[in-house]
């Protein structure tokens, strides 16, 4: 199937946008997505027709707005094919998720002597909560090495696979480099020791189609801004045996179940860990989000911003001087890359000045940055409303940058 | 020339762009012009903070009790902002340089258009300067 | 000064909204408030022009979602009369403010021996937090006691007060009794111990006027949906002093200074409790409505709100067989009632089917509800959008429905 | 008469009602007229969880094999729903029990204007009452 981008473009107001009268070139998809019409349009429908608190409500608007939340919880169940409804908590997003996890786990497994296994790709988000409770517990941080391409030594990573290793956690597709890892193979093989799997796909749900089911993942976790969805809304998905065993994160309302002053039981799955008022309206913009992307189709989205990878890669390896970091041979919809002799800051205050939003720096990937002995690049991210002839605009956009700079 | 009167100056020049790439373009060579900093002064010492960019400052009290600035940075237009800092600045009296108001910045729109960060990072470097003319003045009295 | 009500009530699209036929009476503002046009607005402006992820990106977008992003704090600051901006740090709501203090705290000055004090009326929100973290350090958690009408025992609290406490956490107004807690003489109280002291303001800051710096809290916790503004943003206020001795709550993006793959430096305050992605959209929005709110004045809203709270209880108390449960004489915006022979639950779903909103149940404060011998209450809860007229509503649906039991 | 002529005798008498107060009216006087269970099974034991008020239910196997139900609750609108259960259910074989499908619940609108939580009561309510039939089916056998 051709997808019809030009028609999927007007369903996003933004991209009508100048920048300094210049139509806006927005190439800063990994840092977060535009949203679609259907989703602003959610959001304002709830505010202005259905909102009450959700749960324990018994009153018309509040049914309503309970109802909604939970029959997104089962469209995103659904969209990652989760067994269950109940497997799939919301949270503020990938960070919120993560340190969920690494918190409750960490809690209730981690103890000196132990290893928590994490790749050298990591975004800060799935690297500083481990560092955090490997410090507070006394289990030591592995880090799984890459090559100079950016792909992950499978043998050292098979090398570092013990019995001690109590929790591995990597991204599925890296947001600096663009690497998509092997994870169900490498899941696999921890399983063959027990190991416990997150996921961090917050640069993957959006590109790829994930099945969790498929991967076997213990815990997968993502954010509704990069899918499309609102800011302020995330997802952790976790196997219901894993789920249950692990304590609460947060403590709060609605993930109770009876509450003394000295001590309390807690919710069932999924509340026990969605403590608080749950940012209800987000949730239900973001099962909106996905309806979308649903429609349209993973693979469709997939197969387009494939091509557009494609051919941006080959177009800017024309240009001399230019120096992709990052060459895995499975990517997706980034592209990271120095210019000899710009600063990578200089580069996006120039293209911003045309219209182009990239993002630069170390993309909140610092060790990963200074393993490959750079302070940061410019990088470049599709989504599914990218043109070619966005690319063409971003080219001798690059070609003007290097003139200015000679 | 006085403080008010090279800022002026600057802000002449700069109305001549009307484009915001012009404007870039004219940063980016008054920052090749600049001479870079003696490399012994690139060390941490002399590294400003808050910088997305890496900035390093150093100033001498000259003979006449004026203060002399040289500076650098890995990124260029970074530079070239600093070589404006400098041009206003350098060799004028510390009591001059504390109290002086950079209105410049304001009316050749830089500050409008950087980033938060990078709004920052200027700050940083402005405030850095004129820690160095308080520490002057001090030492002289 | 006289408000308009009926001029503010056209600001909120759902007060026009029918419930099974018939025109929506309100009355459940302490769960959730609804939202004014400008607040709506001001969500799909954002996501229409603006959007793009904050701080660090270099871009015309980023920048000015940045400066919005940063000016919403400057907004908060100024709403509660923060020092400083860096002393407003944003949240997902009370409850993930409260957990984030009890877990730094707890963390870094907590230990066996030491007390925690908390009063008799909190919310699950301000007491499973305290209770998680003393269970964790072994701190004892303390109960300031209350008397039947649902005031704080304040002799009791000075007997409570001693060199063991090393924090105090208080609601400043009850979400289910409405009592209004002197705070700013029981924090002068705790401060001649040297204890520092949390605000759980989350029904106060939408009723009366809060000034932090003449109350003297250390900490000061509200929601953002409870206050006129969207779901899924909240706010935490602390004393520069104090945030800065603090450890980090979460990791991830933006909270970091300097990372390496095993350890890392943290930013400055506010953005070293801010990990990840902040859900700025919200947070603008939440800016949004405290401007909307301020424009009408808080001492306004408070005069309007006491007026509609003291005639309202007038004529409940006409109703035989309706007791009001929490008479203190300082109240807020919340009346909680039983009526007799009639199940709460019944209560609230026939007064639903009249149209009308209440919350019924323990209101996420069993303790104290089951302190008071109750199971629960109806409860109604006022806005400033509420007028004399829907209370005669519902105290005809209150006629109606006692006839419908007997 | 069997379980779906009742059901549909009940959905026939709610049908009369167009208003929902009415309906609630017609449930909270089902409550009224329902016996109260014996105070000796208003414990814990016999309390449904799930509930967003307390239910009590109880059950015993006839000599002729058929279970007769009896139950209560602190909420009437839960009673009178309880009610509609017993009266479907009560004095059938725990096979048909086990068996039926329920859907008077939906026809007269019962499962849509319940909220979430309370649905999830009456989904409470009933498995219990299945379970009692699932363990009387297996005692007989
Ligand atoms: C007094 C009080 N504290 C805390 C909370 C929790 O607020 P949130 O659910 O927005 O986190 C509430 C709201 O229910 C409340 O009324
Ligand atoms: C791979 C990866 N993980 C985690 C995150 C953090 O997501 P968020 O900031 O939405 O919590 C990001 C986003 O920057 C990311 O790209």
């Amino acid at each position: 199937m051709n997808l019809d981008i030009n028609r999927i473009r007007r369903d996003f107001p933004i991209l009508e946008q100048q920048v300094y009268g210049k139509t806006l070139v927005y190439l800063d998809n990994g840092a977060t997505t535009q949203k679609p019409n259907v989703v602003i349009d959610k959001i304002c429908e709830m505010y202005r027709k259905y909102n009450a608190n959700i749960h324990r409500g018994v009153h018309y608007l509040s049914e309503k707005s309970t109802q909604f939340y939970e029959e997104s919880r089962q469209t995103v169940a659904h969209f990652i094919n989760a067994s269950s409804n109940k497997e799939i908590i919301f949270t503020k997003g990938t960070t919120d998720s993560v340190n969920l996890i690494a918190h409750a786990f960490g809690d209730r497994f981690l103890k000196k002597g132990d290893q928590v296994l994490v790749t050298a790709l990591e975004h800060h988000a799935n690297l500083v909560p481990w560092q955090m409770i490997c410090q507070k517990t006394g289990a030591e941080l592995k880090i799984i090495p890459i090559n100079e391409k950016g792909e992950i030594l499978q043998d050292k990573y098979r090398e570092l696979l013990s019995d001690r290793c109590k929790i591995l956690s990597l991204t599925h597709v890296s947001n600096s480099l663009g690497t998509i890892v092997p994870i169900k193979e490498m899941i696999a093989q921890a399983h063959a020791y027990h190991i416990p799997v997150l996921v961090d796909a917050a640069q993957s749900v959006q590109h790829i189609p994930v099945d969790v089911q498929e991967l076997d993942c213990e815990f997968l976790a993502f954010s509704g801004h990069k899918i499309y969805g609102p800011t302020g809304i995330g997802v952790l998905y976790g196997k219901t045996e894993w789920l249950e065993k692990l304590p609460p994160y947060q403590g709060g309302g609605d993930m109770i179940d009876d509450v003394e002053y000295q001590k309390s039981t807690y919710a069932e799955i999924p509340l026990k860990f969605e403590a608080g008022t749950s940012n209800y309206v987000d949730a239900i913009a973001l099962a909106e989000a996905i309806k979308y992307i649903s429609n349209i189709g993973l693979k469709n989205i997939a197969a387009h911003e494939q091509e557009i990878l494609r051919y941006a890669t080959e177009q800017m390896l024309k240009i001399e001087g230019l120096k992709i970091i990052g060459t895995a041979a499975q990517k997706a919809s980034a592209i990271s890359f120095t210019l000899k002799n710009v600063h990578n800051l200089d580069a996006g205050m120039i293209l911003d000045k045309m219209g182009i939003a990239v993002r630069t720096g170390h993309h909140c990937a610092q060790p990963l940055m200074k393993k490959l002995g750079i302070t940061g690049t410019i990088r470049v991210s599709f989504a599914i409303y990218n043109t070619k002839d966005e690319v063409d605009v971003l080219i001798s956009a690059l070609q003007k940058l290097k003139q200015m700079f000679n | 020339m006085t403080i008010n009167e090279i800022q002026d100056q600057i802000i002449a020049e700069f109305d001549i762009y009307a484009e915001w790439l012009d404007k870039y373009q004219y940063l980016i060579d008054l920052a090749s012009d600049t001479p870079a900093i003696d490399e012994t002064y690139k060390t941490n010492r002399y590294l400003i903070n808050g910088c997305q960019s890496r900035v390093w400052l150093h100033a001498t009290l000259s003979k006449d009790g004026s203060i002399s600035f040289s500076a650098d940075s890995d990124a260029i237009i970074t530079k070239g902002i600093i070589s404006l800092l400098i041009r206003v600045l350098n060799n004028k009296k510390p009591q001059e340089i504390k109290e002086t108001d950079l209105y410049f910045i304001d009316k050749i729109g830089l500050s409008q258009n950087l980033s938060p960060t990078r709004a920052n990072g200027l700050a940083s470097m402005l405030k850095q300067m004129k820690l160095y003319a308080i520490a002057f003045d001090a030492k002289q009295n």
